[in-house]
């Protein structure tokens, strides 16, 4: 990755009006994407996802603000530019928009249509494109034959026919079964890996998040909330939106209701606490719980774990009920806040921790 | 209608063109209340079907050959109860001085209603250009026997007739029309005769046998054949058409 | 044959006129349908890309096809055959007969087909469009591959609603001499009252509407994926 | 008036002519749409449901109406003016005049309308129509309530075409007595070759038009939600 | 819950024919969900899943088999019955078949058209359902206005307006961010539980079938291959594609596979083995860890952890670095397996452990 920007968008305001309606979708967002970035962009239903991505090729044309890509001033191109710079920014729609009135292998091969291929370079080239969504056998077949998440795949393989530099993901991945999601996502990130592909990929999967994107956005009515690499965010979320959204995904708060309720009915005395720990980092490589019981006699006991690798770095999110005299599980809780652990003290009456 | 008495409403079908013939017939039988209302029409079929059904009372647009022709086809009794005007077809030209400058290969255009068509072959039958089938009573350019010329014969709207003289050498045109296209009397190269052959394209008043002997529709032929009729045929159709009664 | 000549009295004797109007009629019809499908597809096509929000929005052209064709439709034919006798002489160079009586065939239903096309297209996705767009297709191309392509068993459906309505037309083409089926049943059939030269002369002009629709129907169902 | 009278020399003396045509013309148009819209839209609608696949599909229903509508575009309309005459009579007493007129300008558009409906409402979403049907919506409310809803602003654009056709059509009431702007244009202008008498007719018709059209483009914008 | 189906497939078989083509989407499906339950159907893309369910309300005939719901043979019901029937069948689809030409209050109500509710009851009831999906501001406006997500929740609260007993959603959650999934799943189940709606549940979310299902199907190419109650299906997935659908969504699979390139690095030696633990239940309850390093002196490194809790039952997932004397190692391992832990070994060359 270099830090080559590849999009910039700028103070990017976005307003439709209907029939005397006014919404403002996005406001005031700008956001540099790198060459070689995948860049997720999350956030509520609503929040101007689609609509921000689709200023980025002039599908939707700004209200204010400006947007280079590629160095080139696209709100400053003229028709026939803009056609060539489109050609290089792939677009995976979140409604798909197949042509019905054509094959599979045809709306795939569309984008080549006109273009320097010679037909039979340009069936070899769908061929393959269908091979890797997996569509082979549907190649003869119309859309309105297929599930929704053959379309999707569909949609898939026709916006990568072009060998974009971009690809603007709007959902990609929302009808397909987690196997065909994951091998999508790897083709992207194998893609970006070796040509360069830069990807920009809305989702509420914050699963495709952390398996593939090395920098996320959030957003909410229309704002950029937060934004930076996906172990900073995922570690230390600053916005309550961006808690909950990864709370939400690691189902922690489903996790802390239930373990509340069976925590109820246990009774936990004084020689018993209940923890939240969360580390970044280094310090699942110290076997921590065996450390505490070492050094503190405080038996851990995980009701709930999480601990997973997000771009090399393993970040974990465990609820463990402690056991051990108090002035020992005070000691083993300052050995934890040393080593760089954040301890989170539950209580089981308390409705509303995260 | 079958009373007499003053007073009633007669309906009479005609042709559009004819208005301005019949508007001050109309207004001079009101004096004599009689009222006229008058039912225009552009189809030839239109006013003896509403004739026999009584939707009018009279018409006045046709000559006694389609009467007898309809009567025929249809089972029905239209009668004549007074004669109008003979309208001779004439054969204009643009582009030649007389019938024997019509050369091989010429087109010439007639009407394509059926009985102005038959009318117009027999026109240039006795012109002397071509000849049709005696037997036909109502001859088309399938009948044509003989065509020395190689004529061609096109038949257009009665309309169209006078607009064809741009491309056709030659056009059978009806009198009104002609007399709307206001066509100077020089482009004339050939006349329909008047003699015994014509008399069955003399016009007429036509109605039901029953009503044959209505005063009322009396007065009104009445009121037609008048000089004031004379002379208005005179102003609006330059000697083209010519009072028969 | 007996029971033909029995229903058929006058027609059973104009073998070569019905022959020869029939041809008369495909003559017209093929012809103008071709010249008018073009030049129809052209302004309906027109039409849709510079509307407000089309592909090629342009303000000033839109409002100048929409105003010629709802000018074009407000002309009776009648008076659209003499109205435009010089340019009917430019063309063909001569205004009555057969191929004199295409050009006006041509300038009546232009413009009625150019509207179907216009709704037809109206009815092609937005996000297909967009699709395209988003890989670069130029006007031209989302013209041919998008519009006529995703439109096509509409148009299938609308063009033979104005073939139909133009056979309808032909039978006025007997005016400036045209000839042809209708002219047949109106000028020969109902105004020598033959009606049995009307009867045939319609049931032939059957036989074609019929079998324009129910091609149409086989090629629009052929080319619909829809569902 | 004197720049009028100049040029429109007959046709300043037809003020009362023009006006009653106009009202004429209005009035065929009026009563005509409002019969062979309901009737058209009947068909069409019949026709959608009972096509193969349809809410209530129905081949025997299906082929009698298809082929009924096919029939009657056969026929040109001069024809048709005499073989309904019966008809005619039996319904408005009477077969010359205005509102005789009505009832074949009724049977010459309604078909046609019909098959306009039909391509309009065929290109209803098949998925909202599952989407009804999954409420338990029955096909009454199917037609009224989705096909004839979400297809308005198709049937709109189609109705505005359908309706210049008619009034075009409306030309031809001529033939029977209904009188109309068109009858004026061709029987008094074009027939006694008073051309300010045509083009002031057809300047009327076209007002009508453009109103027409106007009235309909903002009508169906208005309800048309698609983007 | 009980036991009283109320629906019942029996051997269904769809096949599509298309120009000359042949495709049997469902093959000899035979499903019983009764009363009360939240049924979640799996499987790959295009395995049959949104055409089994559209037999149910009979949106699709099956070319063989007969279906029973609510004590109805749905196959033999005459129209009106039929659509009877189908008020009580709410029904999400996957592409939403939203009408444009209607406002999204009008879409919802659209169910209650016809029906006996007075137009302020109807009203009152959209605003509610439209509360319920967060679109109370969105009410007056028209499909095409709305973010996809935003779409979707109309399809949700237009299913939801008959008060149905049977809801059917095919991928309902698909286009929602984390957080609105989360609150569409509580309702489904609030419904679940206060008026015994009965959900089948298309996803493809493991996460939404982990949150709400109480049973699960999963297809493959048409036929169902595994099925049972949640808890059974995630700890002892029986098919290939079950357990890859659970360790993608779980990420163990990538979880793996990063553990690796780290281990190998890492070069373990004797008295280390890198190894698997899963636990179903009670186990949780026991400090396991502290406890092999209590009885065994074995210290366990928690590389990578998932527990979780599925109805209410606990589900553990650990891949730990165990180190300790071998023999020590060999007697905690067989300690472990007396608690009913499944021990896998690991080893870091090992290419292909799930
Ligand atoms: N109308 C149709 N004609 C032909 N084949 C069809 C049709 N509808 C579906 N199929 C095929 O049937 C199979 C099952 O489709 P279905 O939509 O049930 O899949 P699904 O399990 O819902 O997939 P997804 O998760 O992608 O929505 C697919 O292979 C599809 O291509
Ligand atoms: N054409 C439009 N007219 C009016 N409002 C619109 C239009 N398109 C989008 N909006 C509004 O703009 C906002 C942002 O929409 P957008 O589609 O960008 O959301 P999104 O983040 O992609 O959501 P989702 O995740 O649900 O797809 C929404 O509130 C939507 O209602
Ligand atoms: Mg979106
Ligand atoms: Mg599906």
């Amino acid at each position: 990755m270099t830090n080559e920007a590849i999009i910039q968008l700028k103070d990017i305001d976005v307003t439709f009006h209907n029939k005397g309606q006014t919404v403002t979708a996005v406001k005031n967002v700008s956001l540099t994407v790198n060459r070689g970035d995948i860049y997720g962009v999350v956030g509520y239903s609503g929040a101007g996802k689609s609509t921000l991505v689709r200023v980025i090729n002039r599908l939707q044309r700004p209200t204010a603000g400006s947007v280079e890509v590629n160095g080139q001033d696209i709100l400053a191109l003229k028709p026939k530019e803009l056609r060539v710079a489109r050609t290089k920014i792939g677009m995976i729609f979140q409604h798909f928009n197949l042509m019905a009135s054509r094959t599979i292998a045809d709306n795939v091969g569309y984008p080549l249509k006109g273009g320097e291929l010679s037909h039979e370079e340009r069936q070899q080239k769908v061929a393959h494109l269908l091979d890797l969504v997996g569509l082979t056998e549907k190649a003869e077949d119309y859309p309105a034959q297929l599930s929704g998440g053959q379309k999707q795949r569909v949609a898939i393989a026709r916006a990568l026919a072009n060998d974009p530099e971009i690809l603007i993901s709007d959902e990609a991945t929302s009808a397909l079964d987690p196997k065909t999601t994951s091998s999508i996502l790897e083709l992207l990130k194998r893609l970006n890996r070796q040509l360069g592909l830069t990807v920009v990929l809305i989702t509420h999967e914050m699963e495709a998040v952390k398996e593939i994107c090395n920098k996320v956005a959030v957003m909410d009515d229309g704002e950029i909330i937060e934004r930076g690499d996906l172990v900073s965010i995922f570690s230390r979320p600053e916005k309550p939106l961006t808690q909950d959204f990864i709370n939400t995904a690691t189902q922690i708060n489903q996790a802390l209701e239930k373990i509340y309720k069976q925590a109820r009915t246990l009774g936990l005395d004084d020689h018993q606490q209940l923890v939240q720990l969360q580390y970044v980092g280094a310090s699942t490589d110290a076997p921590l719980i065996t450390d505490l019981y070492k050094r503190y006699g405080v038996v851990s006991n995980i009701l709930y774990g999480n601990v997973e690798i997000l771009q090399d770095t393993p970040l974990g999110n465990l609820i463990v009920v402690m056991t051990g005299d108090p002035d020992k599980l005070q000691a083993a809780w300052q050995y934890c806040q040393d080593a760089g652990i954040t301890i989170t003290h539950l209580k089981p009456t308390d409705p509303e921790v995260a | 209608g079958k009373s007499s008495s003053s007073n009633k409403t007669v309906k009479v079908g005609i042709m559009g063109s004819d208005e301005k013939i019949w508007k001050p017939i109309q207004t001079k039988l009101k004096k004599d209340g009689i009222n006229i209302k008058l039912v225009t029409f552009t189809d030839y079929n239109q006013p003896n079907a509403a004739l026999t059904n009584h939707e009018i009372d009279l018409n006045s647009f046709q000559h006694t050959f389609f009467m007898d022709q309809w009567n025929k086809a249809h089972k029905t009794d239209i009668v004549s109860i007074g004669k109008t005007v003979r309208a001779p077809l004439r054969l204009y030209s643009k582009k030649v001085k007389s019938v024997s400058a019509i050369k091989k290969g010429d087109q010439i255009t007639i009407p394509n209603d059926s009985t102005n068509e038959g009318r117009a072959l027999h026109l240039l039958q006795s012109a002397g250009l071509i000849k049709v089938d005696s037997k036909v009573k109502l001859p088309t350019p399938k009948n044509i026997t003989q065509n020395k010329l190689n004529l061609k014969i096109t038949a257009v709207d009665a309309a169209q007739t006078p607009r064809s003289l741009t491309d056709a050498t030659g056009a059978v045109i009806n009198n009104e029309f002609a007399a709307e296209a206001k066509l100077p009397n020089n482009e004339t190269i050939f006349k329909e005769k008047i003699n015994k052959a014509s008399i069955p394209y003399i016009n007429i008043i036509a109605t039901n046998k029953s009503d044959k002997n209505n005063k009322t529709y009396k007065k009104i032929v009445k009121a037609y054949q008048t000089e004031a009729t004379k002379k208005l045929l005179k102003k609006y159709y330059h000697g083209l058409t010519i009072p028969a009664w | 044959m007996t029971w033909f000549a029995k229903y058929f009295p006058n027609a059973v004797t104009m073998k070569s006129d019905f022959l020869q109007a029939t041809g008369e009629t495909l003559y017209m019809t093929f012809f103008t349908a071709i010249v008018a499908g073009i030049l129809g597809m052209a302004i309906g096509v027109g039409l849709i890309v510079t509307q407000p929000g089309g592909i090629l929005e342009n303000r000033i052209v839109y409002n100048i096809l929409d105003k010629i064709v709802n000018l074009c439709r407000s002309i009776p034919f009648v008076i659209l055959l003499a109205v435009i006798a010089p340019l009917t002489r430019l063309i063909v160079g001569t205004a009555i007969g057969t191929t004199a009586a295409i050009v006006p065939l041509v300038i009546g239903s232009a413009p009625f087909y150019a509207r179907q096309i216009q709704n037809a297209l109206s009815e092609v996705d937005r996000g297909v469009i967009e699709a395209a767009e988003s890989v670069g297709s130029g006007p031209i191309a989302i013209i041919f591959r998008v519009y006529l392509r995703e439109g096509l068993p509409d148009i299938i459906r609308s063009s033979v609603l104005t073939l139909i309505s133009l056979i309808d037309l032909t039978a006025m083409a007997g005016a400036i001499g045209g000839g042809g089926l209708g002219n047949l049943a109106i000028n020969v059939g109902y105004s020598r009252f033959e009606s049995d030269v009307t009867i045939l002369a319609m049931l032939i002009i059957l036989v074609i509407v019929f079998a324009i629709q129910l091609l149409g129907d086989l090629w629009a169902r052929k080319v619909d994926h829809t569902a």
